[in-house]
């Protein structure tokens, strides 16, 4: 069984659509819930999580600790999705919410490029707090850089297949995913960005994925408050993982 | 045996070293607030170049095809033991170049114009557009589509469409149109072409002009320079060095290079850095444009009116109109991701050399080696003059990439100062 | 191994074809009433290349330091299969071109220049002269004799001189002086400056003038072409490209080169000619100078103010005064006498071709191979093109000598017709 | 024993003083006398003898069997030089003069030159009236056009060291005797043109002549009337040659 997993920006389109949507996630079909912190500067995304992340309401740290804590109940697996940007200056206090509010780990997507130097030390902490530190790779990951990061890390691996999320460039994704492989093991791989249709799935499981990460596709359905849709495409993608596995 | 001295030389994949670098890349930027600067990219690029940008490879299979092409227009370059050079410097080392000047359109531009025309050709396109600065990526990109029948467009940096007649009738002797940048004929061009109808131009304000008419006449963009996959192309020049080398049975101690967008240096350059920890690496700018020296390492526009995505790079800013000097291939405001990645850490080092410097040292090449180098590999030459004469004890291997010859840029050495 | 692939290639002796003629070479003459114009040359030739001149001997052995700047300059050149021309042309014969356009010089010049400077240099002379048409002989001379720190002096034939402001920057850059003739600088160019002093001048008018300065200055005049040492030091252009077709598994079914003078048509042929009895030869020049064609096969005069003996030879008459052609290369009056004899005896084919067609074939050729090739070699193209036209349905192996590159004479390009 | 030659121009600088010289020769020292025959374009001559030739006198047919009597009577082998252009028209009366004043052979300089088409038909009609045809041959002489002359004649051959007589470049001798000696085996070879004193004997010798010709240095003596030194000169040049037989 292929893992799934979903992405949503706190506070998008509110809180109220968010929890609502929320709601309607099985744990038998769904594996993780990724949680975008909106960021002033949310660079590595494309033009539609930009944006949720620029519209997201502020839910005020109430009753966002409220959402995390009705999250925390859902008994799905809980990972945060934060700019090291943004929570460099107040590290102590996020990774406490994070840990207390049930989450399993932590995706920095800018920490390995951006603050390369700091990263190990960073990785370091995150860990020694309690929460997962995830590895994020690409097919840009220099292979030192892959090696350092599993021997510090024992999670998952989020793999972003796109060079940011929302968008679709001609790919090849073998080989980059192989040299990940070749030097990360079997560690569980479960790639994301720019996944949008049952294909883009079929393709991801057919290199090799453990599982995909779904975001973009999933912010029309808040958007337009379409339910049933969102259901049936978290169905679909279900069914196309399976269709492999 | 001629052919498979060849085959020898040339490599059968070219060489990306991002999943070789110390540290990860960071990726192009998306800031656009509509469409993705970066999905743009599918309407105006060639899908197995997008595939090569973003696909990363350590290798990529040069197809059949380009090496058979690599072959016709010049391949494998020389690469000489610069014996006279040698000797009038006194020097006791041994000083290597690679002569990039030898392929037919007189620079490494071709490398990578030649596999991106091919893909164009492939995916059915209607025709091409590119800018240019020197002139020396015009023609190469003039003379790929016409290897492919593709019609094409190159919109060339008003100064250097002035200062360099000869690239404007050998880019329509290969059957392209050229204009001069800024023009009227792109809205990007426009606000400055209103401006001052005699702008001097930038290479960032034609690419910006390339590219809005690429997705205006739904032709393909082809990419000079700064990207990756460009980038990767060059790396035959490595590669072939490398080969080269062994087969002479010599190690290099120092490799010198020129840069513009980084695509001649960095094709050179990467294919060793692996294998050569303790080498002296050399980048060469010009003083008019001290992209290292003077830039900021930040992200930054490709182009001057921000179509594409931005890159992190060492930057003069994407406004920044650099001076008219002779070196129009160095007149660029950045230089590719990569590079400045190495740069910043240290790996590469990077020196500004002035024109006055650049004249000298061309004309110490070509009393000695006869080659009429091309002003911005003049760069280069400047440059390794200054480390001889700074390790002239040492008896180091030294090896320079001339990325071009100078034929159609004799201004420079008329005593004319620009 | 690199240097060993190189070494294979250039040959270690010039080859001379005297000794292999079917018919004895008739003598130069010695028309002069005082002095003879024979024992004149001892004067202002060294003394290495005049043994080599009468002697004869049908290999002749390159010093190793000749050699090793052929390599410096770029030898061996490459032969190349035209493969996108044979596309082009649609031809199921093979097309291979010799490029000595390859040369740092950008022709074969150069060939002969080095190892009469380096004779020169040898015997302690102090200073070189000599003459240039389309100024590629002037640019071989001026490296040459900066490579042995000779000075230099070339008379160029004034209407290049203006076509060609590109080539005065080089040699000046190599360090040599450059005087438009005819000038008031000899006797021989007087008479005719005083008629005009815009006078376009002429090939023989000016090795009259530097011959003349040679002997006001003890100098040594240097020899561009048309004597049988110049035309033997040329044969590195055939040897070589034997030694390349066999490593490619090749045999020429024909020759095409174009002729001036005769030495870079005599170089690239005469070496095969012992051994390819078969071969369908042919030797291009231009409707303008038709010395084959309209010339006569008679003793005639080197030079137009008759100071150098005369030579057996087709020749338009030594006071001939060609058209101002693109070709500049290509106007002098004769031809080198083994040559001559050779086209006389009907084993080499000469025809003419016209300025038109070979802009025409230089176009096609630029558009294929990518290269800008010399106006003369233009010649050689086009006669290439009418033989596999003429030759469509053999699957001939075609071999063409491409000169020179023209990368300093593209006003060709550009439509202006002389 | 090396052979000596002597060349004169007939009627120079006059019929009475060349007679008198022709009578200062030792059959002992001199092995062979060429007359050449006034051209009116002896091309391959260099401009010392081509002055002989235009300032030679006259003698008139009478005067010139006369003078050829007297040298038929010398006891020394006798060959005539003549231009092919100037014999051709009227060959069999010249070969019956040369005949019947005793000469030996017939040496014809721009024969193979500048009649290649004849030049086998002549030296086969030459050969059957009598004479022999003296080959001449210099470095530039193709191989096979040695070869084939050799097969059509049997006498010594005339080698022309220098492009043309009485000039001096530099030259490198051996390549070019070593080649015609390969084709022409042990026929003796007399080298000339160029030979200018002791020095160059020695270096015709030393490259294998079988002995030389003098000429254009003979013209000094005969112009000024200098007997003593034209004696002098012969026996210097013996003595050269005799030095390293
Ligand atoms: C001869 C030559 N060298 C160097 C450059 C600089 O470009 P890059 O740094 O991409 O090699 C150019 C660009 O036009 C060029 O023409
Ligand atoms: C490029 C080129 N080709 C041909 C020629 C003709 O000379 P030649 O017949 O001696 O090779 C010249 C003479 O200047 C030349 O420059």
């Amino acid at each position: 069984m292929k893992d799934l997993y979903l992405y949503f920006t706190m506070g998008y389109p509110d809180m109220d659509t968010l929890e609502r949507f929320i709601s309607l996630i099985n744990a038998d079909k769904v594996n993780g819930i990724e949680i975008g912190f909106p960021s002033m500067d949310p660079k590595y995304d494309g033009p539609e999580i930009r944006k949720s992340h620029s519209s997201a309401v502020d839910p005020g740290r109430e009753r966002m600790l409220e959402f995390l804590k009705i999250l925390g109940m859902k008994n799905i697996p809980l990972y945060s999705l934060q700019y090291y940007s943004d929570i460099c200056s107040d590290i102590e206090e996020n990774l406490a919410i994070l840990r207390e509010s049930g989450f399993s780990g932590i995706i920095v997507p800018d920490l390995t490029t951006d603050y390369f130097k700091d990263s190990e030390k960073v990785i370091d902490h995150i860990e020694e707090s309690g929460l997962d530190f995830i590895p994020f790779f690409s097919a840009s990951s220099p292979d030192r850089v892959i090696a350092r990061q599993c021997s510090l890390t024992s999670s998952w691996i989020y793999y972003g297949i796109q060079p940011s999320t929302g968008i679709n460039m001609p790919m090849d994704m073998a080989p980059g995913v192989q040299r990940i492989r070749s030097i990360a093991g079997n560690r569980k791989m479960i790639f994301g960005f720019g996944i949008r249709n049952e294909d883009h799935v079929r393709e991801a499981v057919r290199n090799g994925a453990d599982g995909i990460a779904i975001g973009t596709i999933l912010l029309k359905y808040l958007e337009s408050n379409d339910k049933n849709g969102f259901i049936d495409l978290v169905e679909r993608m279900r069914v196309a993982l399976n269709d492999n596995s | 045996m001629l052919e498979s001295y060849r085959e020898e030389i040339i490599p059968e994949k070219w060489y990306n070293i991002i999943p070789d670098l110390p540290e990860p890349l960071p990726p192009p930027l998306d800031r656009s607030k509509g469409r993705s600067s970066i999905d743009l990219l599918n309407d105006i690029v060639p899908k197995e170049i997008l595939k090569q940008e973003f696909s990363f490879s350590r290798y990529v299979d040069i197809p059949d095809e380009v090496r058979e092409q690599y072959i016709q227009i010049g391949r494998p370059t020389p690469l000489v033991r610069a014996r006279n050079l040698e000797k009038r410097l006194d020097y006791r080392g041994k000083i290597f170049f690679k002569f990039e000047g030898a392929t037919v359109t007189g620079s490494h531009k071709i490398n990578t114009a030649i596999p991106q025309a091919y893909y164009a050709a492939q995916e059915g396109s209607s025709g091409t557009v590119t800018e240019t600065g020197a002139g020396q990526w015009g023609t190469a990109t003039a003379l790929a589509s016409s290897l492919y029948s593709l019609p094409c467009t190159v919109f060339m940096v008003r100064i250097s469409y002035q200062q360099k007649p000869g690239r404007k009738v050998i880019m329509n002797t290969y059957g392209a149109d050229v204009i001069p940048s800024p023009s009227d004929m792109t809205g990007s061009g426009l606000k400055f072409f209103k401006e001052n109808t005699n702008h001097p131009g930038s290479l960032g304000i034609a690419i910006s002009e390339a590219v809005e008419y690429a997705m205006k006449k739904n032709l393909k963009y082809m990419i000079g320079s700064v990207l990756n996959s460009a980038i990767t192309h060059q790396s035959i020049i490595g590669l072939e060095t490398i080969k080269q080398l062994e087969l002479e049975g010599e190690k290099a101690d120092s490799l010198i290079g020129c840069v513009g967008g980084g695509s001649n240096f960095s094709g050179f350059v990467f294919p060793f850095l692996n294998d050569h920890e303790d080498m002296d690496i050399i980048a060469s700018t010009a003083e008019e444009v001290p992209k290292f020296t003077r830039g900021e390492y930040k992200y930054d526009y490709i182009d001057s009116a921000g179509i594409l995505p931005q890159l992190r790079m060492f930057s003069l800013g994407a406004d920044f109109v650099p001076p008219k000097i002779y070196s129009g291939g160095l007149r660029y405001h950045g230089a590719s991701p990569s590079l400045s990645l190495l740069v910043r850490n240290g790996r590469i080092k990077a020196e500004d050399v002035s024109q006055n410097e650049v004249i000298d040292a061309l004309k110490i090449f070509a009393g000695t080696q006869g080659i009429i180098a091309a002003p911005e590999s003049g760069h280069a030459i400047a440059s390794a003059l200054r480390y001889i004469k700074a390790n002239k004890n040492e008896k180091k291997t030294v090896v320079v990439n001339v990325s071009g010859h100078g034929l159609l840029d004799l201004g420079i050495f008329e005593g004319k100062r620009e």
